[in-house]
């Protein structure tokens, strides 16, 4: 049996999934959750002294908090299985990431299991988000420098 | 509540562009009508605001504009256009834009409350600072 | 303010299927689509364009990932733009650590009170 | 000539006692009835999901031994594995039962790969009984292999649902009134290019059909109550029945094929496409199986466990997912 063939065939029988429902269960769970932060910000510029800006700091520790809260009873991975992205992209999804490898590790203890393993799957996030910041600022300093643009 | 909603679902029809009504508080501690009408053609002279806010008070101006959900990735530019405008319009005063949804409650609380000369310095100090935080 | 958090719904939503996109039409692991829309964010800060797109979509923009490279980015800059190329070194925490910070706590608080549980969806 | 694999056992080596306990999401299958011991604590009670899993492997073990009743004494040799790093549920568990032991890998199928090392052993009559047998524990399997439990990953629907569970048996000489084991093919790793672990299923069809071709080619005109695969799914049995069908194998007097798998959680939705985990085949195979064909209601039947040779390490490394299946025969007379 070759393999080009055999994945011919598999495509065919294997369930394809369901692009256009996943999507539409993306656009409502993420919808959701940005509705809900939006709700939050408003929450600490009434009853708080934050602006629009300075809110979306404390909006996002506080969404990262419900996401803890989600994930410790089981939750999270419920809505992760019906939103797909709509959990993942939103930073309650990087929230998701870091503490359910926290629980997890914790058998290892806490240096070794929590410690070495929270940033398991979030770590790209940080290393690409970092990296990629680097090389758009150094590229904009450069083009600054030149004369090329302005601030 | 039921007007907001009507609006709302206007510009969520997308029809409501330019007919969204345009709302202007003002408070003037000296209750001087020219200055506040001057103030009132700069907003009114500039079709992206939903809303605007201002507080006259010893030759200081806060102003906050609100600008509508359409025009609102232009936000930046227009604050600063506005905020021209009313330097020109009153050159004797220390004039302030904003174009912060909390700045625009913290002023329209003050409008509201008619607070007496020295609340209201230490009211505007502080909206002030608040304004001057970044993200 | 209405108008706000159903921005927010539909952007928020908007880019979660752009996500979802990846996930299911380009085939990428959670990992890969998620550092991929990170780096979306940075550049998009690149040019400016990020920033605007807070101010129209508010949480919309802020709550996914993609904020996360602008905040990164946007640190990077303010301080480039007041430092120079040392800057680009420093600045890059000044805005973010909010997510990230709360991320670690809340992740050692969950270690501490939760245990995993395998029930199934 | 090339070898097959396949080999007979004279000996006619009898199944003489199994015993099967899962965890409690396992309550659901339509297999239930014929399970031992049903946990109401994935961690049987224990601190980790590896301890729990070990303690499974243990308790299930002396369930077998004291159903036959024998005593642990009694075991030449225990053949068993699971699927957790080095194995150390199994070996743990073995450092508790103090007999002789031997761990078995072969992913999935080492359900059957120890029932088939097992009547080796048998067949040169140098022991008499053999305890074999494999077990996974969810939480356990699901960390190793893929992301932490609470990790909201979406699962496309041909993703498999790792079983809480384990299997065991005793082999020991001949004896009438149980089931025996009549042959059995050693499978050869087969590698169709699969790389998507989340469709293990489409990854180890290929394995199962070669094995299965195999042992029907040596075993011409034997008529079988049904061939049963370990944990293909819903998604690979039916590749699997799709090979069949475009090879013409079916002329070998089988007309009814199952999945162990496919079969475990019943229909329901949330297991997308069923059940996997060394835990799955043995589970069925030994609880189940062995107890309808002890019932008399099968007089033959082909098992056919299927493994997915890969780890999160070759996966990430961009390998393909090899894969083996290994036959036994069970008769009953």
């Amino acid at each position: 049996m070759d393999a080009e063939s055999y994945q011919k065939t598999v495509d065919q029988i294997a369930p394809k999934r369901p692009v256009l429902l996943n999507c539409m269960k993306a656009f409502l769970t993420g919808g959701i959750i940005c509705a809900i932060g939006q709700l939050v910000s408003f929450v600490f510029m009434y009853f708080f002294s934050f602006t629009e800006r300075t809110a979306s700091n404390p909006s996002v520790a506080t969404m990262v908090f419900l996401s803890m809260v989600l994930t410790g009873f089981g939750i999270y991975k419920k809505i992760g299985q019906f939103g797909g992205a709509g959990s993942a992209v939103p930073v309650t999804g990087f929230g998701n990431a870091v503490i359910s490898a926290a629980i997890e590790h914790k058998s290892e203890g806490f240096i070794l299991g929590v410690g070495v393993n929270m940033f398991k799957l979030a770590g790209p996030v940080i290393v690409y988000g970092v990296f990629s910041a680097f090389v758009v600022a150094l590229i904009k300093t450069i083009l600054v420098k030149m004369g090329v643009i302005s601030w | 509540m039921m007007k907001k909603l009507w609006i709302i679902s206007l510009i969520l029809l997308g029809v409501a562009g330019c007919s969204e009504e345009f709302k202007v508080s003002t408070y003037h501690v000296d209750d001087d009508q020219q200055e506040i009408e001057t103030l009132t053609k700069v907003f009114k002279d500039n079709q992206n605001l939903s809303e605007a806010a201002a507080v006259f008070f010893d030759h200081q101006l806060v102003v906050s504009v609100q600008v509508q959900q359409m025009s609102k990735f232009k936000k930046e530019k227009i604050r600063k256009s506005i905020e021209k405008k009313v330097k020109s319009a009153f050159p004797d005063h220390d004039v302030y834009v904003s174009s912060d949804l909390k700045i625009t409650w913290e002023l329209k609380k003050i409008i509201d409350e008619q607070p007496t000369t020295d609340e209201l310095k230490k009211d505007l100090k502080k909206v002030k600072a608040l304004a001057k935080e970044e993200t | 303010m209405i108008v706000s958090v159903i921005i927010a719904f539909i952007v928020g939503g908007l880019v979660c299927v752009i996500g979802q996109l990846l996930f299911d039409v380009a085939k990428l692991t959670p990992a890969h689509t998620l550092s991929l829309m990170v780096v979306i964010g940075s550049v998009l800060d690149g040019f400016g364009l990020y920033e605007p797109f807070i101010d129209f979509a508010g949480a919309g923009a802020t709550i996914p990932i993609t904020s996360f490279g602008n905040s990164l980015t946007h640190g990077a800059l303010q301080e480039a733009e007041k430092h120079g190329f040392i800057g680009v070194l420093t600045g890059m925490f000044e805005v973010t650590s909010s997510g990230i910070s709360a991320a670690i706590i809340f992740g050692v608080i969950a270690a501490i009170l939760f245990k995993s549980k395998g029930k199934v969806s | 000539m090339k070898k097959t694999g396949t080999y007979q056992f004279a000996s006619k080596p009898s199944i003489v006692s199994t015993a099967v306990s899962v965890g409690p999401l396992e309550k659901v299958s339509p297999f239930h009835p014929h399970f031992d011991f049903i946990y109401e604590d994935e961690r049987i009670g224990q601190e980790t999901n590896e301890k729990g899993h070990s303690q499974l492997i243990e308790d299930t073990c002396n369930m077998a031994v004291t159903k036959g009743g024998f005593q642990l004494q009694d075991i030449d040799l225990l053949l068993a594995g699971d699927l957790v790093n080095e194995m150390t549920p199994t070996n743990f568990a073995a450092r508790q039962l103090a007999t002789p032991f031997m761990g078995m890998f072969s992913a999935c199928a080492t359900s059957v790969s120890s029932l088939i090392t097992a009547s080796f052993f048998l067949e040169t009559k140098l022991m008499d009984k053999v305890m074999f047998g494999a077990a996974s524990q969810h939480n356990a399997v699901e960390r190793q292999f893929r992301y932490p439990i609470e990790y909201g990953a979406q699962k496309p629907p041909t993703g498999q649902w790792t079983v809480t569970g384990g299997g065991y048996g005793i082999l020991s000489h001949h004896q009438t009134g149980k089931p025996y084991v009549h042959s059995a093919t050693i499978g050869q790793v087969m590698d169709c290019e699969c790389t998507d672990p989340l469709d293990m299923g489409s990854a180890m069809a290929p394995a199962a059909f070669d094995t299965i071709q195999k042992h029907l080619a040596q075993n011409k005109g034997t008529s079988y109550d049904f061939v049963m695969t370990g944990d293909l799914g819903k998604n690979g049995f039916s590749i699997l029945q799709e090979l069949i069908k475009s090879s013409g194998v079916s002329s070998y007097l089988v007309d009814n094929y199952r999945d162990a798998g496919a079969e475990f959680y019943g229909n329901e939705e949330k297991f997308l496409s069923g059940a996997s985990g060394a835990g799955c085949s043995a589970t069925v195979y030994y609880g189940p199986i062995y107890a309808e064909l002890l019932a008399g209601k099968w007089k033959k039947i082909l098992l056919v466990a299927t493994g997915a040779l890969l780890s999160p390490l070759s996966f990430q490394q961009g390998e393909t997912i090899p894969c083996i299946a290994h036959a036994v025969e069970l008769s009953m007379e």
